[in-house]
């Protein structure tokens, strides 16, 4: 392998590894925001995306996503990946950027969706979901993106506007938590157990997100990539920051949750652009988006949609918000840097039309999981929390009150002599 | 004055809190504890071995009050706290010999004084 | 240096930075699998295999296994490092190898051993034990490698096997923990303390496993690079989700401990043939593994060793399944994918030399430390927990209990005014 | 690009990721070594470092830093970067190194600064402090480097000392927590609240160490890259390791408190000199520098001085030791390897100037900051915790305290109606 | 009615949970707390600081019985949390005025009309 | 014998087991507990709603002594932890019929003879 292609491999599979443990800051991030007696169940979720996530994607997702184009509509079978780099290696970083999609959904419908429900709503968004309409803005013959010309460099449509609008439809249809809302439309604060760990979580999603955008440029002599790198910190970092201001403005205190959520928006809405804008944008779309995460958490609560951690405010909205300011900020076909309309015209299209493919589908499921299997479980199963219930293990356990002496009643198990646990 | 001990669900807090403060009672004292009695045992896993949850997650709500507020506090507490399924939990009255007040180091016969 | 020779030091040295951060990994599992009282002394053990295993590896270990060959035995002295890449960062990569061989022994001994004898073992193993089976399997020369043609690509034997073997040996010379079985041979459940930062720690293992297995190419230019990271990511997927399964057969719920560990498990089962087999082949070898762990775990229960962690069924037996798989399924000359048998009997020989060597070195090593200088704390010590009596400390501290107001009873220590303490 | 410059491109990107998220790390050792009801608090003050720091340091500081040299004292305007490397990838590296310095100080005034101060002494701090005495040693035309030929080659003396040392003054100035010390001069012990957290914060910041020091090659073709990071594991390893042989000498105990500042402590002495002397000297430093965090944590508390995490005894002290150890050990121009004197003196002169810098400008800033804004909470405050107090939320919430019934007492904010925080 | 407090050594638990089972008294509250008395203090070390840990963890126990289970519900806790070494614990009985059954709202005598 | 119940600021803990122990008080039990009184309750914020946190953290400190030792535990104790604010804490004292020594398995009056 020559020296270029073998660096060219190289950056990708580390940019993979770094997208995939995404995965596990995605996981302290929720446990750290739920109630102590679901953080075990949004842990297991992020599993389910490591795992059914990952094969499905690998079996087939991948094949529709980045296969021959038809129509440009939809990949079939022989996956094109560019030529500066192992195939392998593409499919590795694919796969990461495909179970982000799902994690995204986890959070919204935490603490209450069913663990099989969850399971069924991967595979979907894995292996269906998120591959066609990935198709069209990445595929090759895509109609979005070769097509119409939308620009979403490393995802902010493509991954975090899906999946953010997924979340919502998703936890409409899930229904929110027993006692989050009250009749009169306010909104209950449920505290969230471990909020160190939910910033460790941030911490390993910003990390993480230097190779999700750095990494999408798929080659390491691409002369973006170090800027992009930039732009990304930036953002986040203008993100945060403004969030921790706009919070000390308005609730007179900095607000934690908002500042880790604040952080995020800023780097899902470079995510689109980070290519395509200045240093300067960079800090400007971050700016915007800790105010608009804000705001847009508000919003959710206003129309009695409960997202625990926020990823309809995080990803939806900010993904949104990043794929337009690409139109704006582009520094060849901006609108505020060239005056030139088009290319935001461009984008806002795709950005309804990723918005209502994300609503369509993912509500589409929802419903037909709740006429069938069952997509929520009972409000005593809610109560009781689904650590217990769907992995029959609390998350943390100080009283040794398990450690039953001899004879006591502990039965080891074989298959078939339990009564069936609603899971 | 007597002291109330009232064992309830976790998700009743709330509401219980807010039962009381409608019968002019706010001061109390809760504490995490876990609790047997007629709830049905859960039966957890871990790593390929079934065990009993034979302890359940509970709160414990210490409230001192005057005489007179016992009864109605009961009430309060069960109106609040009842779902008519086991594990609702129990309330038990004690007696109080004396009662003081920390910060103003004074001793007194009701916990309306007390609270002054 | 040449551009080609900066690069593949370059991957070493970061592949190498992910082996060592394995390290936090498998602090934070343990951490969060034992009892609270013993989380301190897990993460303390960590500690001595980043300090006591780096330097002894370092001084001794690596020229015992990578040394000028003496006689297909040993290694001696001099280091023959691949000419592709830097000396010091193929010592860097080897020393990550080493104190994870350490590392997999510290979780099935957890919660009763002696700080101190911990210590020893490290050394030994690190300075010993392990350089000595591994230059069998990889040093220059060496009889069961080089010789036999055995195929351990990055150590599902060298490593895993070993480590687990040896974890076996000193669980059973070190005793269960009190109360862990009952005299009908049922076992108890200790109930772990803290799951979100267990799984927190395998996401850390399974970031770092990409070093591991991608990083023992220990050349950038290696075609096979990007592959064997794809296969790592499979099988860990693979490994997960059937262990997901399995326990939601079996137990009605997914369970978390095993779902970890059968990720871990298919990590570990990949590790011998990640180089040598296809993607197929890699999804195959993680569902197996995600099961056996879990039946393997029960196995180890049954025959009465307490292993708290799970160490000898993730580590042990699925490095004897991972090695053996790769007779199996190595594409060139594999039972199954070429009908030829030979190099399955050479992996089972190798196999087997490992679990001997594993067993008795560490069975002898156990009983040598028990009786010298003990080997497990006393019965009072271990209800205390080994975070108060070895380190002086408990884990977590919500209460102020400890801040003793103005001469009450707090002395700075000077050396030797103490008592001797059990460490 | 070619090849070689995109080499260096990728390495400089990875490292700075790896310096970023060692911001992660000092988050959740903090969190782990202060109380808990200040566990939010230092989360959110990384959050200050990672935001209005690096945005601070990307507007003005590196201008001051890297821009060019005005009379061998400051830097003006265009940053000269070195030609291998893509701009803005050094530029990404080096806002990690300026926020790092920052980060450091965050820990010595844990638990009872104001917010608000923090926010004004991070944008002092990456904004002016540091990259002015940063241009004098690593600024084009510095007089401490480029002028008397100091080697401080990832920053012992120009992050570690200078914010150990700024830790030192400020942690002064805002005096010590209450009931810290006693009237007669004995300090209390006030219980870290997680040390399975903390320790995981020295793993990460370890892991990033890499990228710090490794990384300050600022090229991958640089001959010493891979020693570089493997004395960096040395150095750690030996520090770790002689912290815990002499706390189990002096306190009878493995202290883990120590055990992580003896390694964070072996990696801050190595960063001056891990280019420079041979691994046989990066272990002697780390052994030296084990030892000499425990002595300082002493003397600090025995001049009253209150550092939480002991940040004084790890940065300063060892920052000051590793500095001079490069004129001792280094292969050229030691004393101990070649008897000549002169580096030494430099290295001295050069941590003299660093140490008085840090100290008059964080003690000058403090003040000031006391006598306008105020520095420090009320006392009532600090009994109470900053969690509540600057953000709303306790770290750990098991009771579902916080989930009031319909119409009970929730109100959702509009700017403006609520009371004034002290933040 | 009384109530018996038993503070005992953590892992004692469920042994005393077993006693007390055989002798007929099931219901029961357990809360984790540190205690003080005769065991000695060990000595815990912190950043180089000797500290005293002069509180250890035990646990309470909460369990109201009929009086004429007192006694032995007593018995059954010194049975099965006795070491014979300093910090086993002390058992503590109160008077109760009045109980009450959350689920059914039931005030009544004796602790086994309350569990219906 | 009779047990005192006292709710204290938590970083008080200290404070009132030295004055205790000054007159010769040692053994007790602590208990975290979360309380409502006089204090006002302090408002916090997360993900933009305010929300009252009207439980503020406390200590429960249970002391059982024998008679004649009451009232000056209650003094230490009331010297020790008052600070003049709200939220300093009450007293509470409850009478003890029996007491038994776990180790010894003896029953006794005082509890100084408990402690044997
Ligand atoms: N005899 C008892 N002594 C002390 N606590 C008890 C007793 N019985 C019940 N409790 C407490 O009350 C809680 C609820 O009791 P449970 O019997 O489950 O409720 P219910 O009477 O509604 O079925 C238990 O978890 C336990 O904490
Ligand atoms: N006077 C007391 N008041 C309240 N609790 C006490 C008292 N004495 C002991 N205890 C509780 O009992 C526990 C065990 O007491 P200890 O004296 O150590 O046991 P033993 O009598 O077996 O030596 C203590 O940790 C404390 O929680
Ligand atoms: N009526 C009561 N019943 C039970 N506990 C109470 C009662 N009143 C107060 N407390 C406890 O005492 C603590 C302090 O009470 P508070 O009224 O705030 O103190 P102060 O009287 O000094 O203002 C409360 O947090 C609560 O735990």
């Amino acid at each position: 392998m020559n020296t270029t292609t073998a660096l060219n491999t190289v950056w990708v599979i580390l940019a993979g590894a770094l997208v995939l443990f995404m995965e596990g800051g995605f996981s302290l991030l929720e446990a750290g925001l739920v109630r102590t007696k679901n953080a075990v169940n949004v842990t297991m979720k992020i599993f389910v995306d490591l795992t059914f996530g990952v094969i499905v994607f690998y079996l087939i997702g991948v094949h529709l996503l980045f296969g021959r184009d038809v129509l440009h509509l939809i990949g079939f079978w022989h996956v094109v990946s560019p030529s500066q780099v192992a195939p392998s290696a593409f499919t590795l970083f694919q796969i990461g950027f495909a179970i982000a999609t799902a994690s995204i959904v986890s959070g919204a419908v935490a603490e209450r969706m069913k663990f099989s429900a969850y399971i069924v709503i991967v595979i979907v968004t894995c292996g269906l979901i998120y591959p066609i309409s990935g198709h069209w803005i990445w595929g090759p013959g895509g109609w979005l993106g070769k097509g119409l010309g939308m620009e979403d460099f490393a995802g902010s449509a493509a991954i975090h506007t899906l999946g953010g609008f997924m979340a919502l439809a998703l936890a409409y249809v899930v229904g929110p938590r027993k006692n989050r809302f009250n009749s009169d439309g306010s909104a209950n604060v449920f505290a969230p157990s471990n909020i160190p760990l939910a910033s460790a979580g941030a911490f390993i999603l910003w990390f993480g997100w230097f190779g999700f955008n750095a990494g999408s440029t798929l080659s390491a002599t691409d002369a973006g990539l170090s800027s992009i790198a930039l732009n990304t910190l930036l953002a986040a970092a203008a993100g945060g920051g403004s969030a921790i201001l706009f919070s000390m403005y308005r609730y007179k205190v900095a607000d934690p949750s908002m500042t880790i959520n604040g952080s995020l928006a800023g780097l899902v809405a470079i995510t689109a652009g980070c290519a395509y804008v200045a240093p300067a944008a960079a800090i400007i779309i971050g700016l915007v988006s800790g105010v608009l995460v804000i705001l847009a958490t508000g919003w959710v609560d206003r129309i009695m949609i409960d997202d625990p951690v926020g990823a309809v405010a995080v990803h939806g909205v900010n993904g949104v918000f990043g794929t337009l300011a690409v139109g704006l900020f582009d520094v060849h076909q901006g609108l505020f840097t060239t005056g030139n309309v088009h290319l935001l015209l461009v984008q806002a299209l795709g950005v309804l039309v990723v918005v209502a493919w994300g609503l369509s589908t993912a509500f589409g499921l929802g419903v037909l999981l709740k006429k069938t299997m069952g997509i929520r479980v009972t409000s005593r199963s809610e109560e009781e929390g689904l650590d217990i219930v769907a992995h029959g293990i609390p998350a943390y356990n100080e009283l040794e009150r398990f450690s039953d002496p001899p004879g006591f009643s502990m039965t080891q198990f074989t298959a078939g002599n339990t009564e069936p646990k609603e899971v | 004055m007597k002291r109330i001990d009232a064992i309830i669900r976790p998700e009743k807090l709330q509401h219980v809190m807010r039962s009381l403060r409608q019968v002019g009672v706010s001061g109390l004292t809760v504490i995490p504890v876990q609790g047997r009695g007629q709830q049905k045992d859960t039966t957890g896993v871990y790593r390929g071995h079934a065990y009993d949850i034979n302890l359940h997650p509970k709160l414990k709500l210490e409230i001192v009050v005057s005489d007179d507020f016992v009864h109605r506090s009961v009430q309060a507490i069960i109106d609040a706290a009842q779902t008519g399924e086991t594990g609702d939990g129990k309330i038990f009255v004690y007696n109080i010999l004396e009662a003081y007040n920390i910060r103003t180091g004074e001793v007194d016969e009701t916990i309306d004084e007390l609270n002054r």
